[in-house]
């Protein structure tokens, strides 16, 4: 029988997550800037950024879709969130995860893409649809890694529920799977890497020049739902990642802990390497992130 | 009855009647023709009466009293009386359709016609060898008369061919008759079989001359140049008598001769005929004219009985079902497309396009086709059952293989002609200067071939050991729509619908879970799709009959128990598709691609039951299970093979695009929701009955596996690269086909389980968007995608429907797609094999790009200027698109409701792994996935974001169109310039070479060589008499050769 | 002497058959094969020939009584006779057919009638 | 009896054979009938020799009269292709 009290409690999860993300993608902006000598936004700046975009209104729509790309969008980071556990242990914060297990959270992965692709692509400007696809292209070729270390694990534990592959990697940190199984890891990484859009896989949003893609379009409370969501879908995602591969978080201290560690890997690599284009970085997945996901398979 | 020598003797009365006549006197000699030809008929189909009806024993006529070898013999028995009846009949048949040109030509032509007729009743009749000689003689001279006939001049060129050769089989076949008389002492043929040791002693070369001249008669390949040029110049009616009579008769001479012989001659008769039936089809691939392709068509299927009857031995007690059917089908099919070429005035084959002026024709040329292929219900389709059966139980694989591939060319040539006839312009000329001369005589006489050819298919069916095809009700149904025809399109639409509601509601009872999944998705699912036929107009001729074809074999498919009736159902399924596909406007190609692939397949599937019933005419289904360890491999990958021409696995794919693509917009989805599962559904009664087999150590279930993957992957790629929409589509379903076969392939639980639950969703969605995807082609008037955009406002269901379409196409949650998705991580976790998964991995994601690809491009970007005023598709398209939405809605919250019953029906197969149905959730052995959890989660949060979007947003404007333009110079091609156009394009780039056309290039290569070689080959018909002499000579020494080699 | 004949018999038949092959006049195709057919009959003959026996016909010399014993097989004579009509015949229509052609091309040359082919 | 009929046998064998390439070979279609001729009635000698009075009636009536007949006939009507 459904417990009423699981919403409230997932309610409080969100309201974690959603402050924690705000202040970390703040701190990583921070970061990011002082390796490029620059002085960096504050830590509150998200706050403002949010509140304000939120009180704005915009008299402009380009028609249905327009209005549910966003709503699709964060529907799609707000139901990831709900549908992992997120701390091992915890009736309280493993929200609705009892809905479905690892797969659901993988697939619905694709339920933001894709309504953010159907909101922009209803614009009509045609820079949307040239982000639309380079996204797409890229997006969906860094899957493949993942989703091969995803069915290494599942086999490695001989399950999908997220909650069982956490517990039997507790017990010490050489439980981890990143121990166990590291080229599965590996490669989850690597597609880790391809789905941050951070450089050198950022061409989709291509911040330094036109500005291209999706979020063009988008202002005012349209954007702020995006923001919610920029700051709550990376948490969910390497929630996910947390979970299958590090050992997952029995408390929230360990969760902020790692979810930060796994963000920089991306942010660490992105200061260093320049951008490539799509068919570099689809060939740069065939090449180096398969054949890893490969051998994790063959490794279980 | 009246005494067997009353044949010949009221020939020849009339005949020489006729030589007293005063030459004005045409009609009465007409009449006097006509009388003798039909009283002629009338004997002998009193002698068929009566040993049909009254158990009449044949009897023996020995002329002036005496016994041989001092009379002559003549004999009459059952199959005497048949093919007495066929000469006479065709003479009559042929009378009549010639009359204008007998009238012109006066009392001696038709003299030469009874000549004809009757030697050829004496050839039949005769037991007496010189007689046989005679009468040989008398036909060749009749012959060359009736080439006379003919308005073409070229024809005098040909008949002196052909006195040319007969001159050298009359040297051949008087040397070989003396000698066997002088070894034998006896003319009579029973009486030198006795004494058949005797000659084979001393005479093996005198037989040999004998059996050789008779052969030759037969125009084996590739002596028979001359036999060519007269079948191509003739007049067409006379070519039918020459190759429906003639033939009929010279090849029950050469089955009465080989009595004589012993071991090696029915060898000869066998490689000769079926050099000639390889050889000949080959040839005729290549021709453009009519006629002689009719003539090469003629000679190979000789070939082909000539091939049966050195297999006498073989077929035991089968022979004459076997050799007559092929044999009565050839002679009527022929003489039918005879007749009908004498309606059309020019003589390319595409010049037959003028018959679709009369629908009759086209009806009468489609059975006479299928009557010479040998699809069910005609003759010829229960002979090559029975036929293949014979031989591969005796172990003689390779003529198997090369009957079938003779087979298969033949298909390719007639099906292509066919198109031509539906499909091509009628030219100018033939169009305009000379209408179409459809004489109602000339029309009876086809009539009464078409007639001919129904009836031989119900009285094989009856004669067979299986039930008739012809009283099956399905088939029955499908073909009373052929009456209908006339009624207005929406009333048949009706009709057709209640008519398998109908169906499925008397079936269901007995229909087991699996039947029932396939028999909901057919019958019911086929009446959902037909919904959207009301939308067509007029009477629409040709597309009921096809359709129900379809469906009456598929509702056969599913209940078939033994291997004869699936193969029925198979063939009878893939013809009404086949006529179906090629309503389309551009599809002949692809529909002429579609054919071949698919009788290759079914050819490939008659061979693996074949080879699994090891002697019996036919084993129960279950029965495969049972096959010997060493034969079990071979069984399995040739049904696997003849299924997956079906499900369009890759490599046996490149038929699907263009028939689905071009079909109609009603028709798309029919042949891509419905008719895929067909090959879906043979790959499970294989699998559950065969299940895992070795062939050399290699795991063939795991072999599909990878077959499955990469038709996934590759599919779903090649979809991605299309700017056409349907081809897109079309794509697609090689794709999900690709899944499907890789779940079954797994071989467990879960994977079985994905594979159904793939059957349902790909009936709904593929059916849904081919609707969608067709209506918007309608309302636009193009397929390519990068011509459209824009059109959610203007046609908002057809966009819910192809948004609804694609999310649960590519598996997110929360609608259906997700639940195959899920028992598909399931089901892999427990398969054996792990590296095709990672095709499948990909192919996941890909098939989401060509699918956003769909929406995105036609519906959202700019509208295009002339789309401005286009209004939502038409209402009988988008009413069954809306019940798929409902549809896919209530399976995404209760899939239970359909899976719990296959679950169950796999647990006596699959013990292990299955799932559990537990409330709401559903659980496997390694998660758990609960439907209406998702639906409301999602849905909760969907909403309460959407309605606060919403009244943030209240009074926006919408934004028009022009604010946002494109800066962009006038390219030289517009698509370049649309942001659609190549949408995937770094893609193309990163893994474009995995989609190389290397598929589409091998069989192009393929049928290239095979054109290529016919190309050369028949430039050694020179046209020259002398060279055909020489040809004739040659093969003589040349068999010769081989017989004293010791080769056969 | 029946195997002279007999040699003979093939001899001419396989000149006939060679002329015909060779020659491209319709005319002299039509006499080669009559020469062929002359050769055929001779073979007929001597196949059916005995020696020392006489002529298949009843008269004072041979009775009926023992004219098994005396007489030659008639049914190869037989078949002779039918033959030779019938090549009479083919003969006929040949030299029709060949008049007929001349007709249409001014030629007796059989190389020239091959509008048909392939 | 029999060396007087196998020397005439022989004789009537050359000369059919020189006949027959005097037919085949020889330059004027005219000749080639003439000599096509003398082979029937050389052959119809032959017939007599093997006890065949019959069929040599028949073979010098038809096939050295009657058909050189119908060949002249014949020749007579396609003068000019007598030499193609």
């Amino acid at each position: 029988m459904f417990e009423w009290m699981k919403i409230p409690y997932a309610l409080l999860t969100l309201f974690i997550v959603v402050n924690y993300g705000l202040l970390m993608t703040a701190l990583i902006a921070k970061i990011g800037a002082r390796v490029g000598r620059r002085h960096g936004i504050p830590i509150y700046q998200n706050y403002i950024d949010l509140i304000k975009n939120y009180g704005l209104r915009s008299s402009i729509t380009h028609g249905f879709m327009f209005y549910l790309g966003p709503v699709f969008r964060l529907t799609g980071g707000v139901g990831l969130i709900l549908f992992v556990p997120i701390i091992y242990g915890s009736e309280v914060f493993s929200n609705f995860s009892f809905a479905g297990d690892l797969i659901l959270a993988l697939y619905f992965i694709f339920f933001g893409t894709l309504g953010m692709a159907l909101g922009a692509g209803e614009s009509g400007h045609p820079y949307a649809a040239i982000g639309i696809s380079r996204g797409l292209s890229q997006v969906t070729m860094a899957e493949l890694p993942l989703a091969m270390a995803v069915f290494a694990v599942a086999l490695q534990y001989q399950t999908l529920s997220i909650t069982d592959i956490v517990a039997a990697q507790q017990g010490g940190i050489l439980n981890w799977t990143l121990f166990t199984n590291p080229f599965a890891v590996a490669a989850a990484m690597m597609s880790f890497l391809g789905s941050m859009m951070r450089p050198p896989f950022d061409v989709v949003l291509a911040p330094q020049e036109i500005p291209i893609g999706p979020p063009t379009e988008y202002h005012s409370s349209y954007l702020a739902l995006m923001q919610t969501n920029r700051v709550i879908f990376p948490i969910a995602k390497i929630a996910i990642f947390m979970s299958l591969f590090f050992g997952g978080a029995a408390s929230w201290p360990v969760f902020f802990l790692k979810v930060f560690l796994i963000y920089m890997v991306s942010v660490f690599v992105g200061v260093v390497f320049p951008r490539f284009r799509v068919e570099q970085s689809i060939r740069w997945f065939l090449i180096w992130a398969v054949p890893m996901g490969v051998l994790g398979l063959v490794w279980v | 009855m009246v005494s067997t020598l009353f044949i010949i003797a009221g020939g020849l009365g009339a005949a020489f009647l006729l030589g007293l006549l005063r030459e004005e006197w045409r009609g009465f000699a007409y009449g006097v023709t006509l009388a003798a030809l039909a009283f002629m008929s009338w004997v002998a189909g009193s002698w068929l009466w009566a040993f049909v009806f009254d158990g009449a024993v044949g009897v023996d006529v020995f002329t002036a009293g005496h016994n041989p070898p001092f009379a002559i013999n003549l004999r009459m028995g059952l199959p005497e009386a048949v093919l007495v009846l066929l000469v006479n009949a065709m003479g009559l048949m042929v009378g009549v359709y010639l009359k204008g040109t007998l009238m012109r030509l006066g009392r001696r032509a038709m003299a030469v016609l009874l000549v004809a007729v009757l030697a050829l009743c004496g050839i039949i009749l005769t037991r007496d060898i010189f007689n046989l000689f005679v009468f040989i003689e008398l036909t060749a001279i009749s012959t060359a008369g009736l080439v006379l006939l003919s308005a073409d001049a070229r024809a005098l060129g040909a008949g002196f061919k052909y006195l040319v050769i007969s001159q050298i089989i009359s040297i051949l076949l008087l040397v070989g008759i003396i000698f066997a008389y002088h070894a034998t002492g006896t003319l009579n043929i029973d009486g030198m079989a006795e004494a058949s040791v005797a000659l084979m002693k001393g005479g093996t070369l005198a037989f040999f001359l004998i059996l050789m001249a008779l052969i030759v008669e037969l125009k084996p390949f590739p002596a028979n140049g001359w036999a060519l040029d007269i079948y191509e110049s003739a007049h067409p009616a006379f070519s039918a008598l020459f190759s429906a009579a003639f033939s009929a008769a010279m090849l029950f001479a050469v089955d009465k001769v080989l009595l004589i012989g012993g071991e090696p001659w029915p060898k000869i008769a066998t490689g000769v005929g079926i050099v000639t039936f390889v050889g000949s089809n080959l040839l005729a691939l290549s021709q453009t004219n009519d006629r002689r392709l009719l003539g090469y068509s003629s000679v190979a299927q000789v070939g082909l009985v000539l091939t049966v009857i050195g297999q006498r031995a073989v077929l035991g007690e089968h022979y004459l079902f076997v050799v007559g059917g092929i044999l009565l089908a050839h002679s009527v099919a022929k003489a039918g497309l005879f007749w009908v070429s004498g309606l059309v005035v020019e003589r390319q084959l595409s010049a037959w396009a003028v018959l679709r002026q009369n629908p009759f024709l086209v009806f009468a040329f489609a059975t006479f086709m299928a009557l010479l292929i040998g699809l069910p219900p005609f003759p010829g389709f229960y002979a090559k059952w029975e036929l293949v059966h014979a031989l591969v139980s005796e172990g003689r694989l390779a003529l198997v293989v090369f009957i079938l591939f003779g087979a298969l060319l033949e298909v390719g040539y007639l099906f292509r002609w066919f198109g031509y006839i539906i499909k091509r312009e009628a030219s100018v000329e033939s169009a305009m200067s000379k209408p179409v001369a459809f004489l109602p005589r000339k029309l009876v006489v086809i009539g009464v071939g078409v007639v001919s050819a129904w009836g031989l298919g119900y009285i094989w069916g009856a004669l067979s050991d299986f039930a008739n095809v012809l009283q099956a009700l399905p088939v029955l149904f499908a073909l009373s729509f052929l009456a209908l025809e006339g009624l207005p399109a929406k009333l048949k639409n009706t009709l057709a619908i209640v008519g398998l509601v109908a169906f499925f509601a008397i079936s269901y009872e007995n229909y087991n879970q699996l039947q029932l999944i396939f028999g909901a998705i057919i019958l019911i699912g086929g009446a959902v799709i037909l919904l959207a036929s009301y939308e067509t107009h007029g009477k629409r001729i040709g597309f009921y009959p096809s359709a129900m074809l379809m469906y009456a074999g598929l509702a056969m498919l599913i209940v078939a128990e033994d291997s004869f009736s699936f193969f029925v159902a198979w063939e009878i399924l893939t013809v009404g598709s086949y006529f179906l596909i090629l309503r389309g406007k551009f599809s002949e190609p692809h529909a002429l691609s579609y054919i071949i692939f698919s009788l290759g397949g079914a050819f490939a599937i008659l061979a693996g039951f074949a080879l699994a019933a090891g002697g019996a005419p036919r084993i129960p289904l279950e029965a495969l299970a049972q096959v010997p360890a060493t034969l079990a491999p071979w069984v399995f990958i040739l049904l696997a093979i003849g299924f997956m021409t079906k499900t369009a696995a890759i490599g046996l794919h490149i038929w699907l695009p263009g028939a689905h693509a071009e079909a109609e917009t009603d028709v798309s989805p029919m042949v891509s929701g419905i008719l895929l599962k067909a090959g879906l559904f043979g790959l499970m009664v294989l699998l559950l009955n065969m299940g895992k087999t070795q062939f050399y150590g290699v795991e063939l279930t795991y072999v599909l596996l990878w077959i499955g993957a990469l038709s996934a992957l590759l599919g779903n790629l090649m979809a991605i690269f299309q700017e056409d929409a349907k081809r897109l589509l079309a794509y697609s379903s090689i794709g999900q086909m690709g899944y499907a076969v890789f779940g079954l392939a797994m071989m467990n639980h879960l994977g079985w389980l994905m594979a159904l639950m793939f059957v349902i969703n790909h009936y709904v969605y593929k059916s849904m968007l081919f609707l969608s995807v067709g209506g918007i082609a309608k309302r636009t008037g193009t397929r390519d995608m990068y011509r459209m955009g824009g059109l959610i406002a203007l046609m908002p269901l057809s966009f819910i429907a192809v948004l609804i379409g694609i999310i649960a196409v590519s598996g997110v949650p929360p609608l259906s797609g997700f639940g195959g998705r899920w028992i598909f991580y399931n089901a892999i976790m427990t398969a054996d094999a792990r590296l095709p998964m990672i095709l499948i991995f990909l192919s996941g994601p890909v098939a989401f790009l060509y699918l956003f690809r769909l929406i995105h491009t036609i519906f959202l970007g700019q509208l295009k200027d002339e789309h401005r005023r286009l209004k939502e598709a038409p209402f009988w398209i988008v009413v069954p698109q809306m019940i798929y939405v409902v549809f896919l809605l209530g399976f995404a919250v209760f899939p239970g409701l359909a899976l719990r019953r296959v679950d169950a029906f796999l647990n006596p197969y699959f013990p292990n792994g299955g799932l559990n149905w537990e409330g709401l959730t559903i659980s496997s052995d390694f998660g758990y996935w609960s439907p209406v959890s998702i639906m409301i989660t999602i849905g909760v949060i969907f909403a309460t974001l959407l309605a606060w979007l919403v009244y943030l947003n209240h009074n926006a404007q919408k934004v028009k169109q022009f604010n946002i333009v494109f800066a962009a110079e006038r390219p030289y091609r517009p698509e370049t310039t649309h942001f659609a156009w190549n949408f995937f394009a770094p893609y193309r780039k990163a893994l474009g070479f995995m989609v190389q056309p290397f598929v589409t290039q091998f069989w192009d290569g393929l049928t290239g060589s095979l054109h290529h070689t016919a190309q050369f080959t028949r430039k050694l018909y020179t046209g020259n008499g002398q060279t055909y002499a020489f040809h004739l000579l040659a093969f003589v020494v040349v068999v010769y050769l081989i017989l004293v080699g010791g080769l056969v | 002497m029946v195997y002279v004949a007999l040699i003979t018999g093939f001899l001419l038949i396989l000149m006939g058959l060679y002329g015909a092959l060779t020659n491209r006049n319709i005319l002299r195709m039509t006499v080669a094969f009559s020469i062929a057919s002359t050769g055929t009959h001779l073979v007929l003959v001597a196949v059916g020939y005995i020696p020392g026996r006489t002529a298949p016909i009843l008269d004072g010399a041979v009775t009926a009584a023992d004219a098994s014993l005396r007489i030659i097989d008639p049914v190869p004579q037989a078949l002779v006779l039918t033959a030779i009509v019938i090549g009479l015949g083919v003969t006929a229509l040949m030299l029709t057919y060949a008049y007929k052609l001349y007709e249409t091309k001014r030629t007796l040359d059989i190389s020239k009638y091959t509008d048909l082919k392939w | 009896m029999s060396t007087v009929m196998f020397v005439m046998s022989l004789l009537l064998a050359c000369a059919m054979i020189a006949s027959a390439y005097v037919a085949l070979r020889g330059q004027s279609l005219s000749m080639a009938v003439l000599a096509a001729g003398a082979v029937s009635l050389f052959a119809s000698v032959m017939f007599v020799l093997l006890a065949a009075p019959d069929v040599a009636m028949t073979e010098a009536a038809i096939g050295s009269g009657l058909t050189t007949f119908l060949f002249f006939f014949v020749m007579g009507r396609v003068k000019g292709g007598k030499d193609d």
